[in-house]
Formats: C-alpha cells, structure tokens, sequence
C-alpha cells in the first residue's frame, strides 16, 4: 500500500465519502472534499520528495493471463504534474465553494472521481491501466459540463466527449497494434510500458502506431485542427470544470505524448517531428489570433489556453532539454495561470451573471482586489518575466532557436500577440469609465483570496526558482527522450540544420 | 395431344391471373382467379396427377375461392365502391416490379434450362400417390391435419370477436 | 412426354404475376389473392418436379400446400374482416396511416 | 556586508521591492500619505546603500574594481544558462545612481503632486516596483536576468501611464507603449538568445565575442560566418533598444505615453526606463565593437531620430509632448554617442540629460497643477511673474537643454558631436546633422520658454503659487543641471579635463574607440566655438519668432485656445500638421498592422466556427442523411416491404447466376 495507491485511493475514497455525505447539508459535503484534497496534497509533495531518491514503483497482477499488470510508477515528471492536479484540486473545491448550488454531493462525487482519473493516467506504467484511467476521465467531466454547466451545456458536453473519445479510439488501436506485435515477437502478453518498449517496429510501423496515438493526444492538446471542443467546453463548463479542464486535462494529452507516444515509437517521432512544430507554432498564433476576437471572457482564455499549449507541443517537437523543460515548466504554469484566469471569470461571472466583455468596463475601483489578481493573472498568461510562464516561454523559445533560428524567431512573434489578447482580457473588463450597468459588485472574500493566491505564489515562485521544477525531472529527459537522442542524425538532417552534438540528449542532462 | 391441351390451359391460366390484378371489381377479380385455378388444374392433368387436378378444383377453386367472394359479397365491395384502394395500379406504380419479376423469371428459367432432365414417361397413378401419402409421408399428413385444426380454431376466435363490443380492449 | 418443362415456365409466370398483384394492388383482398395465386404457382412447380423424377413426391407435397393455403386464407380474411370493421376501408396506405394514430 | 568585503548588491533593487510589496498588501489599512511616505524612504533607503557602495567602488584598492554577488541558479537549460547575480562597477554605478537619486526626488515631488487623488496607494506601489525593476535591469550580471528587469519596467510603465483608467486613450497609450515595447522585446530576447549560443551573456566576461568574430564560420546550428552573426546579434539589440528607448521605427508610443502622471513622464519617460536601450548597447559595446556595421547602424539610427523628434517637437502644443519628442531627440543623441564608439560620453549625455530633463518635466508639472491641469502652452502666458520659483528653475533646465555655454548640456553633446565627428566611426554627415538637430532643439526649447512664461497672461484661472515640495526639489536637479557638465571638460580645457572618461575607463577601456583622427585640442575647441554659436542662434531665432509680441507661427487652424491635443490638425499649414502628427507613423502602423491584424483575428474566429466545425458538423449531417435514407423503407407501406424483398432476391438470383463464373 504505497503511497503511488494512496494517491489513486485517496480521491476516489473521498468522492466515496461525499456520495455517503450527500445526504447531511451541503457544507459538510464541501468539507469532506476539501479535507480529500488537502489529503491528496500532503502525499503529492511527499511523492515529490520521495521521488528525488528515484522512480518509485509498485507493481501487481491484475488481469494475468492478458497480461494486464496493476503497475503505478512515479519519476520527476508524474510527481510533479500529481502534485499540480493536487494543488488545482484544493483550489477547484475551495472556489465552487459558493457557485455551485444545487446537487453539490453528486457535484464533488463526479470531481473526486476526475482528479482521480487523472492521478491514474500520470501514474500508470501499464497501457491498459492509463487506457482505463484516460476513460474514467470522461465520463466524471461530461457530467460536470452538461450538468452543472451554463447556457448550452448540452452541445459542448457531448462534442467534448465525442472528440475525445473518438480520438482515445485511434490512441486504443495503436496501443493495440503494438500489444500483439509484443506478443508476436516475443510470445508473451504483457501490456506493461517497459515491455512494450523493446517491441522492435519498422519505421513505417511506427509511423503509423505514433500517427494513432498522435491523433488520440492531439484531440486532448488540443492542436490545431482538432481543437473546436475546447472553447465550447470551456464556456459552458463551471468554474472548477474548467479550471480543472484548463489546468490538468489538457496535460495528460501533452503527458500521453511524452510517456507513450515518443519512447513506443522513437522513429515515428522524429518523423513527426516537423508535423508536430508546424501544427504547434500555427496552434500558437492562431489561437492568440481567434483570442482576440472573442466577445466572451471564458471563450477568450480558453483560445489563450489552445495558444499556450502550442508552445508546449513545440518543446516536445524540438527534442532538445532546454525544449523538453520548457514544455514541462509551460504546462504548470499554464495550468495556474489559465486557471487563475478561469477563476477569476467564475469569480465575475457569480457576481454579473455574465461573460460577455460589452456588458464588463471599468469594474476596477468596485473590485479591486480581484481587479489586482486578473492584472496579475493576464501579464502572467502573457508571459512577464518573474511568473513562471516567461521561463517556460522562454526555455521553448531558447530550445526552437538552437534546433533552427527561423523557428525560434516565428515562436517568439508569437509572445506578441499574446500580449495583445492578455492586455485585452484586463482591459475590457476594469479599465474604462465607470460601468454603469453593475452597481454594488462586492469584492473577494478571504476563500476566493486564498485560492487565488496559492495560484500566484506558486506563479511566482517557479518564476524566480523555476528549479523547483525542474530539478524534479533529471531523471525525466534520460529516460523519456534517449529515443530521439539515439536518433538525432536523422532527425537533425529532417531539420536541414547541421547536425549538433548535443542533440544526443542521453549523453549528459547538461549537453544542451 | 397433351401439350395443346397445355398450351391452351397454360394461356387461360396466365390471362386470367393477368386480369385478376388489373380488375376494378374485385368479384370479378376473384371469378377470374376461379378461372386460373381452373386452368391449372387442367395443367395438372397434363402432368399425369389427375388426382391433384381434381382436389385443386374440389378444395382449392371450390372451398377457398367461395370463401373469398363470400367475404366480398359481405363487404359488398361491388363497382359502386370508387375508393382509390380499388383502382387498377397505375401504370408508372407497375414498372418497378414488373421489370424485377421479369428478369427474376428469365433467370430462373435460364438457370432451368439445362439442368432438367426429359421428363419420365409415367405419370403417378392417385393409388401410388395414396401409398405414397400414407406411408412415407405420413407424419406430413398429421402436421397437415394440425395446421387445418389451427387453422379453423383462429377463425373462429377472430370471428367471435364480432359479438362483444368494439371496444379498445378487444380490439386485435 | 409431360410438358414439364413448359409447366415450370408457367408456374413462373404465374409466380410473377402473383408478386406483382402483391405490390401493385392496394387492397388487402387483393394482397390475400396473390398470395393464393403465388401458392398456387408454387404447386404447379412441385407437381412439375413430380413429372419429372416420376416420383410421387412432387405431388404429396401440393397436398401439404392446399390445407396450409385454407388454413392461411381463413385466418386472412377473419383478420381482413376485423380490420374492415374498425378502419371502415381496406386501403392498405390508409390502415398504415390510421395504425399510427 | 557579504565575506569579501563585498556590499550586499541585493538590497539596493530589494528595498523598493519591498516597499512596493508592503504598499500593495497593507496600504489599503492605512490613509494614503502613508504610501507616499513608505516609497520615499524606500528609495532614499536605497539610495543611500546605491551611495555606501559607490563609495566602497571608489575607494577599493586593485585595478579594476567591480563587485560580483550571486544568490541562487535561476535558469540552467543547456545553452540557457543564468543565475540571479548582481554586478556592480563603474558604468552600474552611473545608472543606479541617477535611478535611485533622481527616483528619490521625483518620489518626493509625486507626494505633493498626488496628493488627493483616488489611486494613491496603487500609485506609489507602482512607482516602487518601478524603481526595482530599473535597479534590476541596471545590475543585472547577465543579460536573461536583465531582460527580467528590462519587461518588468516595460510592464510598470503600463500600470503607470494608464494611472487614470477611467478615461479610454489613456488605457489605449497604455496598450500602445506596452505593445510597441514588448515588440522591441521580441526582438532583444532573439538578440540575447543569439548572443547566448554565440559567446554567452555573461556582462562579467565578452571576450567570447572577440572569438567569435574571429571565426569565418559558427559551428553551432547556424553555418554563417561569425562577423555575420555578431552584426545580426547586434541588429537585433539594436531593435530592442529601439522598442524601449522610442527610437525611430519605434518612438510612436512615447508622446501617447504623456497620459500618464507628470512625475511618471519625469521618471520613466525621461530620466529611467527609456534610456534602458543605452545601458543595453553600453553594456555589450565589445559586440559592436567587433560588428562596425552594427555600430554605423546604431549611429544612423541615433542621429536620424534625434532630427526626427526635433522637427516634431517644433509644433507640438502640449507642454508635456513637446519634452516627450525632446527627449526622443536627446536619446537619439545618446545613441549617436554610442554608435560612434564614444561609450562612455554617451553615458555622459544620459546622466546630464537625466538631471534637466526631469526637471524640465517636474517644472512642467507645477506648472499644470497650477493651471488646473491645463496643459496647452497656448492657453498659457506671462507666468514668468506669479510662478517665478518654477520659472527660474525652468530656465535652467531650458538652458541646458538647448546647450548653452558651460550648462551641462553643452558639455555632454557637444562630446558626442565633437567625437561622431574625429572618431573612426564618425562622418562629418553625422556631424552636420547633429548640429542641424541642436539648432532646432534650441529653438523649441525656447519657444516653449517665451510661449508659457512671457508675453500676456492667458489663461482664466487664478494662478498661485505652487506649495514648496512642488519646487524645492526641483533646485537640486537645477544645480546638477547647470554643473554637471563640469565632470568632464573637454580635453582643450588645461584642468581636471575628460575626468568622465578616466572614471569609466576600467569599463570600456580597451574598446574605447580612440578618436583615430583625433584633429587635435584646437579641433576641439573649434567644434565647441560652434555648438555655442548654434544655441545662441536657436535662441535669436526662438525669440524672433515667439517673442511675446509676435504672432503665432506656425498659423493655427482654428482659434488658439481651443485646439486640444486630441485634433490631429490643429495648423493650416498641412507640413505642420504633418509635422505635429510625428510624420504620420501613427496612421501608417494602423493602417499597416493594426487593421490586418482585427481583420486576421475575426478571420481565424470565423474559420474557427464554419470551417473547422463545419467539418465536424458535416460528418453529423452525413450520419442525419444516411438516417433519412433508411426511414424511407419503413413507412409503414406492405407494398413498398415486399418490393424489398423482392429486390433482395432479385440481387440473390443474380450473384448465385453470375456468381459461378468467378
């Protein structure tokens, strides 16, 4: 019973103990979910700690004779990002605290049981277990949006799911494919990631396991082409809905690639690497660029949102470790300060019962403490050095200009827009003459304030030391990229850029 | 001599069953179905089966016909009626499966047309079809029997249904 | 010497013509006629056989169809009876219509 | 005070960062002078430690003194490497210097003149954050850690100059100085990332540019030939000095910036942040020093702005605007300073320019809160007798601006225009076109001087006296505005001459691009003679044209009171009106970049909606068609079944016949 099972056990007991509490009043049910996920919190900065010391592991049989192991495991990557899910978890229960009404046990049951669908995929070593923990995903959000959502929730549930799932679909064949050509090979069943992993593909093999699984994380990113749901779901979802939408679901695409998709398939990787730069570097100008059109704040951020993960995706693409840092320090920044955006708009939106920026303007001096943390929260998405997002931002564009100067000169043009549309979230809402349309708008309370200042402290602070991340992942960029770095000839001539010697990032952490 | 005799029942057949669809009246219709039946009861004959030639008549023309213009009697669907149900098809309603059934005839004809061989020169006395009937297919003849008993029991529950009232529950 | 051959020919047609009235005609006698005429079709085809192989067989089995054709003829109109009764009219397209009320 | 002996560097940009952080979270408790206080001595508190280390720099023994102090590793991802350090050394010296103390004064002078208004404590806050971002970026050792302070000033100067939010073009001057910085930004972060795959961009060690410059071609990713490189790194820290320093391609947002405070126009957008550009091209002067064709490029771009602002500041009619194009003038001169290789007398120019041009600004001030916040000089006048304290100090500022003999002014641009010409990289066109922009910079200071203070008295309201905070801190800057020249007499002069140069020496020493023609002191002298006959013809012309008698020149459009800065044509003559409107870059960039860019983004939403989920709708409407279809074959209708199923072995007769062929 290590602490890997007490991480999965402890969300899903409370989620357990919230449907038990459901029928007492709503506020111990609150408590119950938030006592789960300060819990959850404690034991997530204990794995941090615990996995300095290396990988932890635990592994049992679950279902033997297809070779299905119950097999959690935890590096510098997954530490951190189960720590995320943790904090965004608090944060996601202390700020529906007031906005969610009725129903509120069924509400934090389907959230407990999302965070712990979410700890299984960033743990699980076993491609069954992670499948399984990719689907009890799902369901727990399509519930939160079409239940608890706003105007059409409908619409946006069912297109958030059948996107998703449709792609897990394509990500569930390549899975496949590769389980029995283990099986073929070597004459044993075993859906167990390090196995698989010695499964030796033809290039062309690979290509397509790697085009399955791209298109099933792609829809998750999401990148460009696939990524119409996530505004939809964003608007209608609630505030924790999309906080946590925002700030972890869109992780484990990014996560999926990086744990499954590049070690399975190294070859297919490089081969996609172009793909994957292009469609990130057009994801982020065209999401800034959508951004700014939009007349609803949630909807704006949630473009922000696409704009930002393209960055993270062109960390992956460039293979590099300043690229590989900085996608891994983007998605945590991101998930806090998107979040912290999405908070704010839930925040308003309690208060205005709207989110359209003509009904919003000059809000400031009736709000402003919460004014303070959206100014905050907009330069931090627009990456102002001293929050994390700059360090992230800068690391992808450090890494892209190494691996080939246009790219690194095209990513960072891409900073400017998203200085237009951030500037442009702040100053629709609190600038301008005095609103006449919202009268006595009361500021935040002391909840409201601790949930969205354990957002900017932690901004903050990886934005002056941002090794607190990093330092995490030594073990990470060995283990995750040597595919890639075994590779680097063929992917550095794909680039047309003389080949590097530090490409090989086996070699050393420090090499380049 | 047996093949005019064919020749000709086969053509009464065939224009009497092509008037029986394109008839306004359905009493005609059902005269003129009487007819067909009639006529292939002489093509039976020409087959060397004169005991089937005779229970078609019997059984066939004669029970089962007269039941069916009783029913239109009763129903007096005569030619005063001018419900659209009754009208000859129109023509273009007829093309679609006229062509079907062509080409599904040709075909099966065509598939015939070699795998037959020349017919035997006896016919089967009614004494061979008696044995024939008795003992090899007898079991035939009790299922026979079983559905002529199921037969007559749901007509007569369908026709009791007539002396209650017709309210929803009873209805079918 | 039996015109076998030809009598399959005719039980073709027959059949044809049988499928025919059951498509083309809108009411529910005459879908029960055509029944009995394809029936009928049908047999002539088994007697056909019969003249063939010169076994009894053939024409046993046109014994099997007449009571199965009585029995299917007496059940059709009782129900074509009741169905005239509650809808007024044996219009097939109109019964489909007014089933669904 | 660390081991070595080393002060501790982190205090000076630490003490505003903490009284910044204390007037945010608990200001709000307290009445708002409370704020005002706090910064003050937040930035007098860090002035003095700015004046212990300076004395420690002096007087420390050894050659080339310079204080290092590291606290922790900030990024370390392959080539990117930085930590967060503190340098201090002669050239830091200068730039902290002027920050805090110049800070310091204007910290006082925003307490009297902020008094009252609503955004008080947000105000002072803000003014902190400033001060410690500037000191970050002024002792940053490495240029990552730099660029942390270089957009955190950018992003204070967005808070600062949109203080009046209320008001929509000051939220839009906002934006337009935050966007138009952060593109220089841009630029500048490519430029450093470049440097750093290049030789590092560490300010402690730049010989690895010598290295580079040496090697015909840069294994690393790029193939080019170093010199190349360099000139593309240098272009590129040129771009980003442009952003932050409003130089040309990139100065539309400064006079918009004027909607901000005066204290903040006096800070920011004179004496700090829009000089971060010449700390930045200072600070790597061994780059352009290996890339003569990016120092010729920093040169032209100087002088080409310098004449540029000067033109424009000719017609302006508000009082701040008019110091807002100055100062893009006189920047321009620093950097023509810089790109002719005169390091250090650019930064001789900055620290003088620092002095009377926030004074020029806070005297402004007064002069507005006198007048009620009116800032048209045209509906000013004859202030010269009920505003005397303010119109003597003015008079020093103006002075030196326009370099007179023996003001600071005259010394520190008439260097810089005596070296663009002798040095190796000067030519006499920079030469005779710094002279052309020093005339008319005479006359547009002393138009505005006759304009506002002499002649009648037009404006309606009661004029009085400003109270003392609102002048007396405006002497000091008026001393060093008048004597600061003295710190370095040109070379001619027998006595204690060029000591500014010896001072700076360890920083730029062996990169000082000895003047190579070097005409000698008489050449010298004679350059001097020349720059003093143009200010004094500046002033003959000035007072020719706007003496108080003479009529308006340019000819106003409309009546003289009542063009408010917002008409964009406010003379008859269309040059004037050309001219006023800064040579139209602001209608060029709007209709280049700005409309593009609303078409482009409601595009991309459009695309978003009908294209992008018109496909996905389409394979819904596929699944809808296919529904239909089918429908049709259950309409209830006994004939249409048995067509079916005639069909059906229609098609079954025909496989199973032709079937036996295959």
């Amino acid at each position: 019973m290590t602490i890997l099972t007490l991480l999965v056990a402890v969300p899903a007991l409370g989620a357990l103990l919230c449907a038990l509490a459901g029928k007492t009043n709503a506020n111990t049910v609150r408590g119950v979910a938030l006592g789960a996920t300060l819990l959850h919190v404690a034991l997530a900065i204990g794995l941090i700690g615990a996995v300095a010391g290396g990988p932890l592991i635990e592994r049992h049989l679950w279902i033997p004779s297809v070779g299905i192991t119950y097999h959690l495991e935890a590096d510098g990557l997954s530490a951190i990002l189960v720590l995320l899910t943790a904090v965004i978890g608090v944060v996601a229960v202390l700020i529906s605290w007031s906005e969610i009404r009725e129903r509120v046990a069924s509400f934090h049951v389907w959230m407990l049981l999302l965070l712990t669908g979410i700890v299984l995929v960033f743990l699980a070593r076993d491609i069954m277990l992670f499948y399984f923990g990719w689907e009890l995903m799902l369901v727990p959000m399509f519930f939160l949006i079409g239940v608890w959502g706003h105007e059409d929730k409908l619409y946006s549930a069912v297109k958030f799911f059948l996107f998703t799932f449709a792609g897990s679909v394509f990500m569930l064949i390549a899975l496949l494919y590769v389980y029995f050509q283990y099986a073929a090979q070597t004459g044993t069943y075993s859906f167990a990631l390090a196995d698989l992993m010695k499964t030796s593909l033809s290039p062309t093999e690979q290509w397509w396991v790697f085009l399955g699984l791209f298109v099933g994380f792609a829809v998750k990113i999401p990148l460009f082409p696939l990524h119409t749901w996530l505004p939809d779901a964003h608007t209608q979802a609630p505030t924790a809905g999309s906080l946590i939408l925002a700030g972890l679901l869109l992780k484990t695409g990014v996560y999926g690639l990086m744990r499954f998709a590049m070690p399975l398939t190294p070859e297919g990787y490089t081969a996609f690497i172009p793909l994957m730069a292009g469609l990130a570097v057009f994801g982020i100008f065209y999401g800034a660029w959508a951004a700014f059109a939009q007349r609803d704040f949630k909807r704006l951020v949630a473009y922000s949102s696409i704009s930002h993960l393209g960055f993270v995706v062109l960390g992956l693409a460039v293979g590099n470790a300043a690229g590989y840092k900085g996608a891994v320090l983007q998605m945590v920044n991101h998930g806090l300060a998107t979040g912290g955006l999405f908070l704010i708009a839930g925040l308003l939106q309690e208060r205005t019962h709207t989110r359209s920026f003509e009904m919003f303007g000059g809000l400031w001096r009736q709000i402003p403490t919460l004014g303070g943390f959206l100014l905050f929260f907009a330069l931090a998405s627009l990456g102002i050095p001293g929050t994390g997002n700059f360090i992230g931002e800068l690391y992808v564009i450090g890494g892209a200009f190494s691996r080939a100067w246009w790219l690194g000169a095209v990513t960072g043009f891409g900073v400017l827009f998203a200085a237009i549309y951030s500037l442009r979230v702040f100053l629709a809402t609190m600038h301008g003459p005095e609103s006449k349309t919202f009268r006595k708008l009361h500021d935040t309370n002391w909840r409201e304030n601790t949930a969205l200042g354990i957002l900017v402290v932690l901004l903050v602070v990886i934005g002056f030391y941002p090794r607190t991340v990093t330092t995490p992942l030594h073990f990470a960029p060995d283990q995750l990229v040597p595919a890639a770095g075994r590779d680097s000839r063929s992917a550095a001539a794909m680039y047309g850029s003389a080949p590097k010697t530090g490409m090989a990032v086996h070699t050393s952490e420090g090499a380049h | 001599m047996l093949l005019i005799m064919f020749y000709i029942a086969a053509i009464i057949a065939v224009v009497s069953t092509g008037a029986v669809i394109f008839s306004r009246n359905p009493v005609y219709s059902v005269i003129y179905l009487i007819i067909s039946l009639f006529a292939v009861a002489m093509v039976f004959y020409t087959l060397g089966a004169p005991f089937l030639a005779m229970a078609e008549i019997i059984i066939y023309a004669g029970a089962i016909m007269v039941l069916f213009l009783f029913v239109v009697m009763m129903l007096n669907l005569g030619q005063n009626r001018k419900d659209e149900d009754l009208q000859a098809a129109s023509a273009k309603a007829l093309v679609l499966p006229l062509t079907f059934t062509t080409i599904l005839a040709m075909l099966t004809v065509l598939a015939l047309a070699g795998a037959i061989p020349a017919p035997h020169a006896v016919g089967t006395s009614s004494a061979a079809l008696g044995k024939a009937l008795f003992d090899k297919h007898f079991l035939g003849v009790k299922l026979a029997a079983f559905i002529l008993l199921v037969g007559s029991i749901g007509g007569m529950h369908l026709g009791r249904a007539s002396s209650t009232p017709d309210t929803k529950e009873t209805r079918i | 010497m039996f015109p076998a051959n030809e009598a399959l020919i005719l039980s073709a047609i027959l059949f044809s013509l049988g499928v025919i009235a059951f498509i083309v005609r809108r009411n529910l006698l005459y879908t029960l006629m055509s029944v009995e005429i394809m029936l009928n079709a049908a047999g002539l085809a088994f007697v056909a056989g019969s003249a063939i192989h010169g076994q009894p067989d053939g024409q046993v089995f046109f014994m099997f169809i007449l009571p199965v054709a009585a029995a299917e003829v007496a059940i059709g109109l009782a129900l074509a009876l009741l169905i005239f009764k509650r809808c007024k009219t044996l219009d097939l397209w109109a019964i489909a219509r007014i089933k669904e009320e | 005070m660390t081991d070595n002996g080393v002060p501790a560097l982190w205090l000076v940009p630490a003490l505003p960062a903490a009284g910044a952080l204390i007037i945010f979270l608990f200001s709000k408790f307290w009445n708002p002078r409370v704020a005002g206080r706090i910064a003050c001595s937040a930035v007098g508190l860090s002035f003095l430690w700015v004046l212990v280390c300076s004395y420690m720099l002096i007087t420390w023994p050894g050659e080339a003194p310079r204080f290092t102090q590291k606290l922790w590793t900030w990024l370390d991802a392959g080539t990117i490497t930085a930590d967060v350090g503190f340098l201090f050394d002669q050239v830091t010296l200068v730039f902290t210097l002027v920050v805090t103390g110049v800070g310091f004064i204007i910290h006082l002078y925003s307490v009297a003149y902020m008094r009252g208004d609503d955004g008080e404590r947000r105000f002072f806050g803000y003014m902190n954050l400033f001060v410690a971002a500037m000191l970050v970026l002024v002792m940053a050792d490495n240029a990552f850690f730099m660029f942390l302070g270089w957009e955190g000033v950018g992003c204070c100067s967005f808070f600062l100059i949109g203080h009046f939010y209320q008001k929509q073009e000051n939220c839009a001057a906002a934006t337009k100085a935050f966007l138009v910085t952060r593109l220089g930004d841009i630029f500048l972060l490519l430029g450093v990332l470049l440097c750093a795959k290049l030789a590092g961009v560490s300010f402690l060690d730049l010989s690895g540019f010598e290295k580079v410059a040496g090697m015909d071609s840069v294994p690393q990713a790029f193939g080019a030939s170093g010199p190349l490189l360099l000139t593309i790194a240098g272009l590129l820290l040129l771009g980003g000095a442009m952003g932050k320093s409003a130089q040309l391609p990139l100065q539309t947002w400064l006079p918009d910036a004027m909607a901000g405070p005066t204290p903040v126009s006096a800070l920011i957008h004179a004496a700090t942040m829009v000089t971060a550009g010449v700390y930045l091209i200072a600070r790597f002067h061994v780059l352009y020093v290996m890339a003569p064709v990016a120092l010729a490029a920093v040169a032209m771009v100087g002088v080409g702005t310098a004449f540029y602002a000067a033109t424009c500041a000719l017609v302006q009619t508000d009082i701040k605007r008019i110091l807002a194009y100055s100062t893009i003038s006189q920047i321009g001169y620093m950097i023509l300073g810089l790109g002719v290789g005169a390091f250090s007398l650019g930064l001789f120019h900055f620290f003088t320019h620092a002095f009377y041009k926030a004074l020029l600004f806070l005297a402004a001030g007064t002069v507005i809160h006198a007048l009620h916040g009116e800032q048209n000089i045209y509906k000013m006048g004859g202030l010269k007798a009920s505003l005397r304290g303010t119109y003597l100090v003015f008079l020093c500022g103006a002075a030196a601006l326009a370099g007179l003999p023996l003001t600071a002014g005259f010394f520190s641009k008439d260097a810089i225009l005596w070296y663009s010409l002798s040095t190796k990289y000067g030519n006499p066109a920079l030469f005779a076109l710094g002279m052309v922009t020093a005339l008319l910079t005479a006359i547009y200071t002393f138009r505005l001087i006759f304009v506002v203070f002499h002649g009648t008295e037009r404006s309606h309201h009661h004029v009085h006296e400003p109270e003392p905070l609102l002048v007396k801190p405006l002497a000091v800057l008026a001393f060093f505005a008048l004597f600061a020249g003295f710190l370095n007499l040109p070379h001619f002069v027998p006595v204690l001459s060029a000591k500014w140069e010896h001072f700076l020496e360890p920083v730029f020493g062996h990169y000082h691009a000895h003047p190579a023609g070097y005409g000698g002191k008489a050449g010298e002298a004679l350059a001097a003679l020349l720059s003093t006959v143009v200010s004094l013809a500046g002033l003959f012309i000035a007072w020719k044209l706007y003496h108080p008698g003479a009529a308006v020149v340019p000819v106003p459009a409309m009546e003289i009171g009542e063009s408010e800065t917002s008409t964009p044509a406010p003379y008859k003559a269309s040059l004037a009106n050309w001219l006023y409107r800064g040579w139209d870059f602001d209608r060029a960039y709007d209709a280049a970049f700005v409309r593009p860019f609303r078409r482009l983004s409601g595009m991309s939403s459009w695309v978003d909606r009908v294209i992008i989920d018109g496909v996905f709708e389409l394979s819904a409407a596929i699944v809808r068609g296919v529904h239909s279809l089918l429908l049709a074959f259950q309409n209830g209708r006994l004939s249409r079944y048995a067509l079916v199923m005639l069909f059906g072995a229609l098609a079954g007769t025909i496989i199973l016949f032709f079937g036996r062929g295959w």
